[in-house]
């Protein structure tokens, strides 16, 4: 499918999903609450088949926490876009979707470990790299004294 | 009867196997003529390193102690990690302009990451890579070094 | 009777459990490895990497994009090359410039370069996990020649930091062309006998076929790449899927199997080496005269969006996820590095096998740990 | 007190004296009559076991520092080196200053080891190497004991290692430790079987277990080639089989570096692990000299049958030089093994023991007895 034709399937699934055609993929913006369903028909759907989740990237937009998933069909070689965003910088919650790709766990397991953001029923939610006594250091306000230098 | 016969083929074979494998080693054993490693610091005098081998960054100076660096301090703004730092004077030039100059060049090797953006970028050529590559010093100190020599001079015509 | 299924059951509880790592002589660098055994065999395995985290994609969101280049020599320092590439036609595909040919030849004939040297190394030292020391310094041995062409060009032999946006950093070096013909004619010869000690190997084909087998479905779910895919039949290499630089001219087989075990990872590997030297002799003989490097802005600036450049490293497909908010530097770097990737399986692969099948599949993942860690 | 015996080495220095290296009973015998003749029995076996002890430890320490030396210089060419070239001429004398390096390293006390069993471990494995290295004929004259059940005493000897490896492994609270030195046990157990059952192949053939009477009886030709096909699978056998018992590569499951860091001796340091490391060299020693001397005749020259001329060509190398020669072709054979194979798994180790090695062996066996009892051998 190219890009409209993406564009159509996700319509064709929620109407109230946002779409947009970037300079190289359909991004599809998803609200968290929607997220795990749509990824679940996404990767089941025999005209979809998004079977290879290549990236997994959590981003801290200033005021929203966000993850942005691409997604690739190795059978019908189509990529997708997922972008969400919760808004909730204490306590921001994501659902997990280590359930429909494996390599999402060790993924996630990355954005908890930078940014914070919790996926929920993720099989095992741990840091990776850092220990606890660090904060969140990909987020925008991170505050580190000694090792960030700024002239 | 067949089982048999497939079992001691299979001996058969990884034996042979074993054997090419042994007469490969064997053969370098006997090659010496081959041996690729080196006598290091006894062949110093003969190693020539490529010329283009990141060693460390300099300020080649002629001989009248002269450079090109005229202290716009673009090396330092280029510097990914805070290697460089110009430290610049201002001096009254012969028809008595006021003119930013080197005071001092300073480059912290220990911190250097060879990225070339530095010799990359300068807009009068004054810095380059040396080929020295024993860099191992007893003191952290001596790896901070100041480029232009003292009483260094900017060269004529450079801008 | 009870009381014998108790001590049975409490048996099977009890763990031995083994911390291979930070420092241990086959996890090539500061991997740490908890492995729960049972006698030999292996039942768990958690991976504890972050021993070399040094923020790199931080670090990325205060310098500008020239600069991210010398930090992407250091995350798979294997394949410098390409992760350098990676950052030079992310910015140039959103500045869309045209790079002329010279450019993109010279940057594929390094990149298989590097990719020859990267495959070396990991012959070396995956006959080195597997207990035949000499695999080790016969493959240093060749990819020295290769090293020497890196350092002669660019100036270093692995940190070469040899590509910038626009192009390279220097022409290549008068006599580039002669020595990487000298050393392909060179390599050829050597090549059957890495064969012979190795993959010829009855010890060594013991050790590795049936080990460690990774079905298409899992290479899929767990999103691995490069040849560790390619050897369970994942069509997954970005050369022929969306080619860049010179990769769309030259013709190369992209090595498939589908057994997907330890020999066939090998053997990917292996294969590629000549798939590589390949597409090198294509190259080498027909650099298009040009400018080794376009003219850019003093300073880089990409317009505001996001931007997402795959290349294939040899290890695999690293993706670049760049947003940019319109400044000098990057707002959000993501590496989607494939050595991090492709740890998650590794518990998946080895849970069963024995402790010494365990060296043997993490050395066919052929993992580089700082890119994991970044 | 009589000074005989130096008048009869003055009489053979006027003679042909390099008569010693072709019978070192010339030099032994007069000295252990003067002694007899000098001092009570009971003081001239105490003398005498004094000085061949150290003769043993002075041969112990120059043929393991020598092995060392060899590995590294041997494994150095196959791998395009150079090896250690600086101390002395081409660094003969580097594992000298190895050595006195680690006997002035601090010997690291390990936190909740068997410290008894921890500090005895070493000592029980360079103890069999001495029990072992008794019974081995050097040269036609130098033998220190002449058992008749010889080969049977070094095999029992031999065997006996393992416990001091077991011993290490268990009692330095390692768990890279423990599971080499359990490696080790299954290892040393199984392809002690192995070893024996090649020699017993020999043995049939020789009729004797007397190492001196099997290197007398391969004077008109090596058992090798005397007991054609047999000897030389029997032969084949042994040498795989003794590298799986000295725990070499590819049969080196119980150190297996990238494995096991260093397996059993991962916790001992200075001159302990020395002790390990002299040991495993002086173990090779060992089974290339059985070797040697059951399938390669020993001291024995290179004799072919009643061929007098050539044989007395061959006879003029001193036998302590054909020994030393054909013992260290083996140590090189061995030495290219570890440096060529990649390292077994420990169910292949087994596999290849019980499922290849012992019914080989055992037919073998059946053959050579039949070649014996039809008188089919050379």
């Amino acid at each position: 499918m190219d890009n409209k034709q993406l564009e159509d399937f996700i319509k064709s699934i929620d109407q109230d999903l946002e779409v947009r055609i970037g300079k190289q993929f359909t991004e599809v913006i998803v609200p968290p609450a929607k997220l795990y369903s749509l990824a679940r028909q996404l990767r089941e759907n025999e005209e979809a088949q998004f079977d290879f989740m290549f990236n997994l990237s959590g981003v801290d937009y200033g005021h929203d926490l966000g993850v942005v998933y691409h997604l690739r069909s190795t059978v019908h070689n189509h990529s997708i876009v997922l972008k969400t965003r919760t808004s909730d910088r204490e306590n921001p919650q994501i659902d997990s979707l280590a359930g429909i790709w494996e390599t999402a766990n060790l993924h996630e397991r990355e954005v908890y470990d930078l940014l914070g953001i919790r996926f929920t029923n993720h099989p095992d939610l741990r840091r990776l790299f850092l220990d606890s006594s660090w904060g969140f250091p990909l987020r925008k306000d991170y505050v580190d004294d000694i090792n960030i230098v700024t002239k | 009867m067949r089982s048999i016969i497939e079992y001691l083929k299979e001996i058969f074979n990884g034996v042979l196997s074993l054997l090419r494998g042994m007469r490969v080693t064997a053969g370098y054993f006997f090659r010496p003529s081959e041996i690729v490693t080196q006598k290091y610091p006894n062949n110093r005098k003969d190693l020539v390193m490529f010329e283009r081998f990141k060693g460390e960054v300099v300020m080649p100076h002629n001989e009248s102690n002269e450079h090109k660096c005229t202290g716009c301090g673009i090396c330092e703004i280029n510097c990914p990690n805070g290697t460089i730092e110009v430290i610049s004077k201002t001096i009254v030039t012969e028809d008595g302009k006021k003119k930013r100059a080197i005071d001092r060049h300073i480059y912290r090797l220990g911190m250097c990451t060879f990225c070339a953006l530095c010799v990359k970028t300068c807009p009068s050529n004054a810095l380059a890579f040396s080929q020295k590559f024993e860099h191992a010093v007893f003191d952290r100190a001596s790896l901070i070094k100041q480029l232009n020599k003292p009483g260094s001079q900017l060269m004529k015509g450079v801008e | 009777m009870e009381e014998k299924v108790e001590i049975i059951a409490t048996d099977e509880k009890q763990e031995f459990i083994v911390n291979m790592g930070p420092q241990h002589p086959s996890t090539h660098g500061v991997l740490r490895l908890v492995v729960s055994l049972q006698g030999e065999t292996v039942k768990n395995i958690q991976p504890h990497i972050g021993y070399i985290h040094r923020g790199i994609e931080k670090m990325c969101e205060s310098i500008t994009y020239p600069q991210i280049i010398h930090l992407t020599d250091r995350m798979d320092y294997l394949s410098a090359h390409q992760n350098n590439e990676s950052v030079c036609l992310l910015v140039e595909k959103a500045l869309e410039v045209d790079i002329p040919d010279r450019i993109k030849v010279i940057r594929t004939i390094m990149s298989e370069l590097s990719r020859l040297q990267s495959h070396q190394l990991f012959w070396a030292t995956f006959g080195m996990d597997l207990g035949g020391q000499t695999c080790y310094f016969y493959g240093l041995r060749d990819r020295e020649m290769i090293l020497d062409i890196f350092e002669e060009t660019t100036g270093g032999r692995m940190i070469v930091s040899y590509n910038c946006p626009g192009g390279l950093m220097y022409d290549i070096h008068p006599n580039f062309q002669k020595r990487v013909k000298d050393f392909i004619k060179y390599f050829r010869k050597k090549l059957p006998e890495y064969d012979t000690i190795l993959t010829g190997n009855v010890i060594f084909r013991e050790r590795t076929s049936g080990i460690g087998p990774l079905t298409l479905q899992d290479a899929i779910s767990y999103g691995i790449t490069g040849p560790s895919a390619r050897a369970s039949g994942l069509s997954c290499d970005v050369r022929k899927h969306e080619p860049y630089s010179a990769y769309d001219k030259v013709k190369f087989n992209e090595v498939l199997f589908s057994e997907g075990d330890t020999y066939h990872r090998y053997m990917a590997r292996n294969d590629e080496m000549r798939q590589s030297m390949n597409t090198i002799e294509q190259l080498i003989d027909n650099i298009p005269e040009g400018p080794y490097a376009v003219k850019m802005k003093p300073v880089i600036k990409l317009p505001e969006g996001e931007y997402f450049q795959r290349v294939e490293t040899a290890r695999g497909e690293l993706g670049l996820f760049v947003i940019s908010d319109g400044n000098k530097n990057p707002y959000r770097v993501k590496f989607r590095s494939p050595n991090f990737v492709n740890l998650g399986v590794l518990n998946h692969l080895a849970k069963g096998f024995k402790i010494a099948d365990l060296i043997a599949i993490a050395g066919s993942l052929d993992f580089v740990i700082p890119d994991m860690d970044r | 007190m009589r000074f005989d015996f130096i008048a009869s080495y003055v009489s053979a220095f006027t003679g042909p004296w390099w008569k010693f290296l072709y019978d070192f009973s010339l030099l032994t015998t007069p000295v252990h009559e003067w002694l007899n003749g000098s001092v009570s029995p009971f003081w001239t076996t105490v003398i005498e076991m004094v000085v061949v002890g150290v003769v043993f430890l002075l041969f112990y320490a120059v043929v393991g520092l020598f092995l060392v030396y060899a590995e590294r210089k041997v494994c150095a060419f196959i791998q395009n080196r150079l090896g250690p070239n600086r101390i002395g001429p081409y660094g003969i004398f580097q594992t000298i200053a190895d050595l006195v390096k680690l006997l002035f390293k601090e010997i690291i006390p390990i936190k909740n080891a068997d410290s008894l069993l921890f500090n005895i471990a070493p000592y029980i494995v360079i103890i069999v190497n001495f029990m072992a290295l008794a019974a081995i004929p050097y040269a036609n004259g130098l033998h220190a004991i002449d058992f008749n059940i010889g080969i049977f005493y070094i095999l029992a000897v031999s065997s006996m290692s393992v416990v001091g490896v077991l011993l290490a492994g268990w009692s330095s609270n390692s768990k890279y430790s423990l599971i080499g030195a359990m490696r080790s046990g299954a290892q040393i157990v199984s392809y002690e079987l192995s070893i024996g059952l090649a020699l017993i192949t020999i043995v049939i053939l020789s009729g004797t277990m007397q190492l001196s009477e099997i290197v007398e009886a391969q004077r008109t030709g090596w058992f090798i080639f005397k007991g054609h096909i047999p000897a030389i699978i029997a032969f084949i056998i042994y040498v795989i089989s003794s590298t799986a018992e000295i725990n070499r590569g590819p049969f080196d499951m119980a150190e297996a570096e990238s494995e096991l860091t260093a397996g059993y001796h991962t916790e001992y340091s200075g001159i302990k692990f020395a002790f390990f490391y002299l040991a495993e060299y002086i173990n090779m020693f060992i089974v290339a000299s059985i070797a040697a001397t059951m399938f390669l005749g020993g001291w024995m020259p290179f004799h072919i049958g009643n061929l007098e001329g050539f044989n007395m060509v061959m006879d003029f190398i001193p036998p302590f030089i054909w020994y030393i020669g054909k013992t260290f072709f083996i140590i090189w054979i061995i030495m290219l093994f570890k440096w060529t194979f990649p390292r077994l798994r420990i169910d292949q180790l087994l596999t290849l023991e019980w499922k290849y090695l012992l019914p080989i062996n055992l037919v073998n066996i059946l053959v050579m007895s039949f070649l014996v009892l039809k008188g089919w051998h050379f």
